[in-house]
């Protein structure tokens, strides 16, 4: 184990910024590209299931 | 007033229809920024001597060439007609789409600047010069260039002597802006460049919309 | 009324024509006919004050027109060969924006109603890019829906249409006369308008030159 | 013709694609958070710390990752592309354009743990260093193809000059690749050249490739799930979409 | 082989017609060299250093610039569907538009790139390089430029799209074409990168007219 | 002969027809006839190759067109809504370049008389761009004078031009036919041509579902 404490593992030995700044942000990029493809697909099945809806009653 | 912002809003609406319009000007500016490295070679001594010629000759160009399509598209298209017969002032009408030039090529510019002088090394010091000097300079480009685009449409062949007399006109915006980092980074201070960029622009903003209405008045006889 | 006196007009080394008179009274129409490159659009375009005036005299309800350029503007609507619509926009926006340039924004229903009646339901979102060639036509005459201007210069506004859209336009243009507007147009093909009116024959330009550039 | 080229093109179509993207996705969605989660217990409790750069090298674990995930995730897109130019499937292109925002993804990342990484080692947040060009070439011909497809409304239109920037990027990758190094190496320079990592610790090793499977996975996954989302919106009146479970109701 | 000459012709006909085209082009490349010894300032060992990079990249975004045109005009006025339904195979008419366009827009730059390195105060020596680096360098630009000409044929916001897809491109041959003068100044010999530069050129005109034509073909569906 | 079965055209999400046949032989006219929009423009680049076939098949001379290709548009003259006239060349230079591209060099004299022919005479050198609307199309009729090919496919060949030279080209028209060539032809004008021929009408497309983008 090389960390003694918390704030031991936050600072990084003095890397903290750097270090933390690459992880969080390749954290933050993935999440969001993966929240954004989620909206992209639910989006799409949304706006698809209210042509078919729309379609039906037009038939009917 | 309404024609006015219509017109802003519409060539917003064109620009965000282009939906990389604005981003891809960006990028042009960000490729021909890193283009002198490539060609001049990597020695941070040398590059960081001439970041603010390269960053200001790079943001000219990203706003001159968006500048070619400021009239022509209107012009082709009959719109630029029916401006010249719309009850509004033309002038206004141009400074409409000055403005709108400005918010989709020059703004964008002045933002990314900062971030592309970190690849020149340049200190925070420099960088918020350069941002300051941009952001009183990328109007006057875009009003001036405005000029350019009317004159392009009358006068057929007559393309040389457009630069010609357009370029005198660029040379003080270049000159003052990346001078003012220069001077800056020389201990002399960059408020003299920068108060002689500021009357540039107002000398602008009251002489081009009206330059470019007479030119425009002569493309469409 | 719109009148004019002796009217040249000089293309290139070239004068199409000269000493034209015409007069134009509310609920009139006027065809401007002749032969291609008779000098109509020439015509048309020196009357909406476009193009430069070589000879002649332009009056507007008895001024003459440099006068009263302004106040004929804000009457005018002038449709010519180039129909003013930008490929990248909309149908709708196209004719939000022509109007908002005449100096009358419209509203959303009052567009959209223009759209349906000139025949373009369901394209009103379609960039006009992908409209055929009659429908792009049909989104620059949508703004005579919307026009309330006294004197309609139209360039060959039936180009390109079909026969229903032929038809929808000549009502167009009657219940604009009859509402006491004034129209001049040019048109190759056969019209029939309600309503008084004259139509102008310019004659065939005078053979050039022979070795003339 | 074999019965298994015929269930090739049977996989080929997006209506068969669908569902299986489907099933698939999770799986290597699970596949990621595990070997990340491991990948990052390697990074931060296993491996020692540098005795050079001290802590800070532990950029590397997700530094290196990224850039080779950009690289590979170009050559997949072009490989894609020319699947699509040669037998004019409609899924390859879709994968494409599934695949390029990932990729400019990890470009970016490797841009911005890479100036993270220079700032303390060399003291410059960039250098002119041949790697470092061609990676940020790289980024930009990920930006031109995502510009140019989203810029074409066609799909199918869009699919086929994105296939062509695809190919014609890859051609110069190593091209690019190359000329930058001669470029840099012949001039000499007061430029830093990218330290290695001393004496790397089969540890270090470890965690890296561990990650950088996560990576892929992530990748994987992420392509399928957006794959979905294309085939959807541009089979949208095709009468499987139509029939679909999830569009009832 | 005769259409080939005929859009040859055509196209050389055309740019004579509108010779301010041409020479804007010219003078765009005189402009963006002449801009950085005013941005830059005026140490004549700092300018000689600079000076092959930035002339190769002017010559580039000079090249550049005339791209947009090459295709855009053929396109709307329906030329293309002409060309494209011409019995000689449209990848012979397309490397016919490639020459007209380096002949009107390579060429020259080749010609007048000398005296802008006489004002960076470069040997005859040096200066030979960069006309040899630029006549094997230019023509690739017009051939990798056709492929982006083309792929933005008719799509919103065309023209900085295409800087952005060509310029990545156009790195190898920067970085040979000024690499070539500098190895010559720094006595390594300019040798291996002119024939890097040449290897481009052949694969390019292999490549690229190819790659444009299935471009067009896109297009025009 | 041309023979076409089962066509079907996509455009955007809309299907705009199916189901379309066709065939024109030798000395016969096929006029394509339809609404603003309803495809006709659609097909016709469908026919000349220049747009990918939906659905069905096009066959010329017995054989499917995507193998003859090459000997088919050696064979094929398309003229489109877009003239493919460079507004800075003479109407003279335009008319070689259009040869050459095409496959068939011209000699000045064959070139003059064809200009001369369509009405352009005295405007050989002058550039397109000050020539009016209907002498631009001129110029770009010029080519069926100076034409070997067998099938010619023509969208709306008449517009913007004026009653004399819609006789005259009408006259080109059918002297074609008589040669035994092949015409389809769009135009929303009624035209009179000689030799046998049919007529196709396209449907209105159906109306697009409400709230589709
Ligand atoms: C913006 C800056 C940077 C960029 C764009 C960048 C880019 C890259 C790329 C593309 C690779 C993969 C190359 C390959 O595997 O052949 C790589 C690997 C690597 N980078 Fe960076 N890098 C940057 C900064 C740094 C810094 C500052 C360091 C360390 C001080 C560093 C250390 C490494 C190491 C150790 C590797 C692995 C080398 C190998 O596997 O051979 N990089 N980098
Ligand atoms: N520079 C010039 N030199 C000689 N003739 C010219 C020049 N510019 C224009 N013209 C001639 O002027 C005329 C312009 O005609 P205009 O466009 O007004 O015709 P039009 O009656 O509208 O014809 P159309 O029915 O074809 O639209 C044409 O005959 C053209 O050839
Ligand atoms: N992306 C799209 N989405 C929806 N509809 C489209 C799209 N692109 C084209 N269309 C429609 O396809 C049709 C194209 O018609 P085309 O140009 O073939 O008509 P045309 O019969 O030649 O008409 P015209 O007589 O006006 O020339 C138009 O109705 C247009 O609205
Ligand atoms: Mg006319
Ligand atoms: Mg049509």
């Amino acid at each position: 184990m090389n960390w003694g404490s918390a704030s031991e593992f936050f600072a990084m030995g003095g890397y903290g910024f750097y270090v933390w700044g690459s992880f969080g942000v390749t954290a933050a990029a993935l999440l969001i590209e993966a929240l954004l493809a989620r909206k992209r697909l639910s989006d799409t099945r949304r706006l698809l299931r209210r042509e078919l809806a729309a379609d039906r009653d037009n038939q009917d | 007033m309404n024609a006015f912002l219509a017109i802003v809003r519409r060539d917003l609406l064109l620009a965000a229809r282009r939906k990389s319009e604005v981003f891809t000007a960006l990028f042009f500016f960000m490729i021909v920024v890193s283009l002198f490295p490539l060609g001049i070679g990597p020695e941070s001594a040398t590059l960081r001597r001439i970041a603010p010629g390269v960053l200001w000759v790079a943001a000219l160009l990203a706003a001159m060439l968006s500048l070619n399509r400021l009239f022509a598209a209107d012009h082709q298209d009959g719109t630029l007609e029916q401006m010249s017969l719309s009850p509004t002032p033309l002038a206004l009408l141009v400074s409409g789409k000055v403005l709108a030039h400005w918010l989709t090529a020059g703004l964008p510019l002045v933002l990314l600047a900062p971030v592309l002088g970190l690849q020149f090394d340049l200190s925070a010091r420099s960088l918020g010069i350069l941002m300051i000097s941009l952001l009183l300079g990328t109007p006057v480009l875009s009003l001036i260039g405005a000029i350019g685009a009317a004159l392009t449409l009358g006068v057929r062949g007559g393309g040389v002597l457009l630069s010609l007399l357009v370029l005198p006109l660029y040379i003080p915006a270049l000159i003052f802006g990346a001078g003012a980092v220069e001077a800056d980074l020389a201990g002399l201070g960059a408020g003299g460049h920068l108060s002689l960029l500021g009357a540039l622009l107002a000398l602008g903003m009251f002489f081009a919309p009206w330059a470019a209405t007479a030119a425009l008045r002569i493309a469409l006889e | 009324m719109l009148r004019a006196h002796g009217l040249a007009c000089d293309r290139g080394d070239r004068r199409l024509f000269s000493a034209v008179d015409l007069s134009v009274s509310p609920g009139e129409w006027l065809q401007v006919e002749g032969a291609n490159g008779a000098g109509k659009t020439s015509l048309l375009r020196i009357l909406a004050g476009l193009a430069p005036v070589a000879e002649g005299l332009i009056e507007w309800e008895g001024r003459p027109v440099a006068e009263v350029r302004d106040d004929y503007h804000a009457r005018l609507l002038y449709l010519g060969h180039a129909p003013a619509i930008k490929e990248d926009l909309s149908a709708l926006e196209n004719l939000h924006t022509t109007a908002a340039v005449a100096g009358r924004p419209l509203d959303e229903a009052t567009a959209m109603a223009a759209l349906r009646r000139i025949g373009l339901k369901g394209r009103e979102d379609l960039p006009a890019r992908v409209l055929s060639q009659g429908q792009k036509r049909r989104v620059a005459l949508a703004r005579l829906l919307c026009s309330q201007a006294r004197l309609w210069i139209l360039d060959e506004p039936f180009v390109a249409l079909d026969v229903a859209a032929v038809a929808q336009l000549c009502s167009i243009l009657d219940d604009h006369l009859s509402r006491g507007g004034m129209l001049i147009f040019t048109s190759h093909q056969a019209v029939q308008l309600a309503g008084t009116g004259a139509s102008l024959r310019l004659g065939t330009p005078p053979a050039p030159r022979e070795g003339a550039a | 013709m074999s019965q298994r080229l015929i269930n090739w093109f049977k996989f080929a179509s997006p209506a068969s694609f669908y569902p299986l993207a489907g099933t698939l996705w999770p799986w290597f969605a699970g596949l990621a958070s595990v070997l990340c989660a491991v990948g990052l217990w390697i990074s931060f409790f296993v491996a020692p710390t540098d005795f050079q750069q001290g802590e800070g090298y532990r950029i590397i674990f997700i530094h290196v990752p990224a850039s080779w995930m950009s690289m590979f995730i170009y050559c997949v897109m072009a490989f894609w592309a020319a699947i699509g130019i040669t037998f004019n499937t409609r899924l390859s292109g879709m994968m494409s354009s599934a695949l390029a925002p990932t990729g400019a993804l990890f470009a970016f990342l490797s841009l911005w743990t890479g100036a993270l990484w220079g700032k303390p080692m060399w003291g410059a947040w960039w250098v002119w260093d041949a790697r470092l060009t061609s990676e940020l070439i790289l980024f930009f011909l990920y930006i031109g193809y995502i510009a140019l497809t989203s810029a074409i409304d066609d799909p199918r239109r869009a699919d086929k000059a994105g296939a062509i920037v695809a190919l014609v990027g890859v051609i110069n990758v190593p091209i690019i690749y190359f000329s930058v190094k001669w470029w840099n190496t012949l001039h000499q320079g007061a430029s830093v050249s990218m330290t290695k990592a001393p004496t790397m610790a089969t540890t270090m090793l470890w965690g890296m490739l561990i990650m950088a499977l996560a990576f892929w996975m992530y990748s994987i996954a992420i392509a399928l799930y957006r794959v979905r989302a294309i085939i959807l919106e541009r089979e949208r009146h095709a009468t499987w979409v139509a029939e679909l479970p999830e569009m009832q109701r």
